[in-house]
């Protein structure tokens, strides 16, 4: 049964991919990371399981906390070059 | 599953040569830097097929297990220790990139060769 | 003994369930028009896939460390993926990508 | 069926490896890196490498993305389209990959239990731990005890590519002094959920942290990992309450200390075993009893690493943070 879940979050991540791929905006390849960040902490817990190994949760709970520092680096990464702009348009 | 035998070492070699391939055909420094750090992700995958051991589990002992088959702990030690090294190493180069861009106005190499020509 | 023997299917439920949300909202986030629109199909079935699939496992691991990790990683991640569905909508709108509004209809003059 | 999930994801690994070389927007490239370094940690988990796996896990989820993205704002985030010997690169990487992918006929099978890698040191390893260390993670043992030269080395890599990145972008500001408005320096103050949520997880990351440095020992985990994630959870902090508010809890003093201190305590205990008669970094002879003085010689050790890391990749997110505020 954890094989069922297993390629079901594999074949979403290819999906997840393919949206990364194909853009159009960055914003979609960031939402893209965003989904792939989720799955993987899926595919590690489960498979975590699968080996009979659970201790080895450690590595999904990594990832369950610090995953979203990416996406708030790229808020404050947009927020930061917005500002710059607007600074800039009005100098002149 | 005889026919992945050589998979992860083919996607070795590929994965390498996108690196190496990065690095030659690019200008921009950045996108060398990271083409740098695709080559060195190449060689951690190469390391950590090489531990992998049939039936095998993580090398960390259980207690109690008898005929527990353990993967190579070796590999995974030097893997371990290169991951956090090519973070600080890659960091080094950006800030290197960072100070050429301060200096020349570009991160470009064919533009940065120019400047310094004339 | 009567809880051990509804433990199993149990868990192939909720496991079933939560990789058909996540699969519907990797489909979602690949097959909607706009980002706005691939956003919500993918951050809303992610929570309800995430809480599925976890739970199933809970149910397999039962009380025991293993569980409580789980619990924990269910925790943060229903906390973290909205913060992080959050920062993403408003840096697409700080940069100003404005969501596609219906298409006036052809029939329509 | 697992070697078949590991197949698939080296495909995805690949596709997004050719992905990152094409992107022209430098700024998608890097989220596709982010990607990719899941990836690797998926494929680490699967071929049975929970340790690497967690590093990389520490470093690519929040250190890595943060770094590269902090370069970006201070460069530029579009790459000019130049064709440059292109054919020929093409060329040299086919012929090199044919050459190598002939030369891999001759490796062993994956998991081949029989292959030479198995047969030297490695059952050595796995059997003289439990006798010699008394510890389960393996790992941990060879990481810190067994191969502690190595790692001693590699602490002092990072120090010095701290200290290099500390040289190359502190020095006194050429351009003129910020034009950028105030409230630049707050970061993400005025975004509530982010901060009520990034406020209420520091403190778990950081614990968690903790647990993974002296925890290592039991379980996958120990400095390298650990000095990743608290230092992604002080990132965290300094996201959301700013550059400031985040040299206010952890000032570049303390950094510097951290730094050296952790790389001294390592040699420390590596001359302590001298003191005591041994060989440098050998701890059996720290205590009287020689398992106990593993478990303490590993226990500093590691300690001396995870302040190291902490520091150095705190240091350098500082850096780059401060050179975007001035330039």
């Amino acid at each position: 049964m954890y094989y069922v879940a297993t390629i079901g979050i594999l074949v979403t991540m290819a999906l997840a991919l393919c949206r990364a791929l194909l853009g159009p905006t960055v914003y979609d390849r960031v939402l893209a990371v965003n989904m792939f960040g989720t799955k993987t902490v899926l595919l590690l817990s489960i498979i975590a399981f699968l080996y009979g190994r659970p201790d080895f949760l450690d590595l999904a709970l990594a990832y369950a906390l610090i995953n979203f520092i990416g996406v708030l680096a790229v808020l404050k990464f947009v927020q930061d070059y917005t500002l710059r702009q607007r600074s800039q348009a009005e100098e002149p | 599953m005889e026919i992945f035998g050589l998979f992860n070492y083919w996607m070795f070699v590929i994965l390498l040569m996108t690196g190496i391939y990065t690095v030659m055909s690019r200008t921009n420094l950045i996108k060398k830097l990271i083409g740098m750090s695709i080559f060195q992700s190449a060689v951690f995958l190469l390391y950590i097929s090489m531990d992998k051991v049939d039936g095998g589990t993580a090398p960390i002992l259980q207690p109690g297990a008898v005929d527990v088959i353990y993967s190579n702990p070796l590999p995974q030690v030097l893997i371990l220790t290169a991951i956090v090294v090519g973070i600080a190493t890659l960091s080094l180069g950006l800030a290197l990139v960072v100070r050429i861009h301060e200096a020349y106005g570009t991160i470009e190499e064919h533009e940065i060769r120019e400047q310094d020509r004339v | 003994m009567n809880l051990e023997l509804l433990a199993t299917p149990t868990s192939w439920v909720l496991l079933i369930a939560g990789s058909a949300f996540v699969l519907i909202g990797g489909i979602g986030a690949l097959r909607m028009p706009d980002f706005y629109t691939r956003m919500h199909a993918a951050s809303l079935t992610d929570t309800l896939g995430t809480i599925l699939i976890l739970a199933g496992v809970i149910v397999q691991a039962g009380v025991s460390l293993a569980g409580v990790k789980l619990l924990a990683i269910m925790v943060f991640m229903l906390l973290t993926s909205p913060t992080a569905a959050y920062a993403l909508a408003n840096a697409a709108r700080l940069d100003g990508l404005a969501p596609t509004l219906s298409k006036p209809d052809p029939g329509d003059s | 069926m697992i070697t078949l999930f590991g197949v698939f994801l080296l495909c995805l690994l690949l596709i997004t490896a050719i992905a990152i070389v094409r992107e022209q927007n430098l700024f998608a490239a890097v989220m596709l890196t982010s990607i990719f370094s899941l990836q690797m940690a998926a494929i680490f988990f699967i071929l049975d490498a929970a340790d690497v796996a967690l590093t990389e896990a520490a470093v690519g989820a929040g250190v890595a993305t943060v770094l590269l993205l902090g370069a970006l704002a201070l460069t530029t985030n579009h790459e000019q389209e130049v064709k440059r010997h292109k054919a020929m690169a093409v060329v040299v990487a086919a012929f090199t990959s044919l050459l190598i992918i002939f030369a891999t006929v001759d490796m062993p099978r994956l998991g081949d239990p029989m292959a030479p890698a198995h047969q030297h040191v490695a059952p050595w390893y796995l059997a003289e731990t439990p006798k010699q260390v008394g510890i389960p993670n393996v790992v941990t043992a060879i990481l810190a005890s067994f191969r502690g030269y190595d790692t001693l080395g590699e602490l002092f890599v990072i120090f010095t590519a701290g200290v290099g990145v500390l040289f190359l972008l502190t020095n006194s500001p050429s351009s003129s002094p910020s034009r950028l408005p105030s409230a630049d320096a707050q970061g993400l103050r005025h975004h509530l959920v982010p901060r009520v949520v990034g406020r209420l997880l520091v403190p778990f990351i950081v614990l968690f942290g903790l647990y993974v440095q002296f925890h290592g020992d039991f379980g996958p985990g120990g400095g390298f990992q650990a000095g990743a994630l608290i230092c992604a959870g002080l990132i965290l902090y300094a996201l959301i309450e700013g550059e400031s508010a985040a040299l206010l809890v952890v000032p570049r003093s303390l950094l510097l200390a951290l730094i050296s201190g952790g790389a001294l305590l390592y040699l420390a205990v590596g001359l302590a075993g001298l003191l005591r008669g041994g060989n440098f970094l050998d701890y059996s002879v720290l205590l009287s009893d020689p398992v106990a003085g593993q478990h303490l010689g590993i226990l500093l050790v590691e300690l001396g690493v995870g302040l190291t890391v902490t520091g150095v990749l705190l240091t350098i997110f500082h850096a780059f943070a401060a050179r975007e505020q001035r330039s």
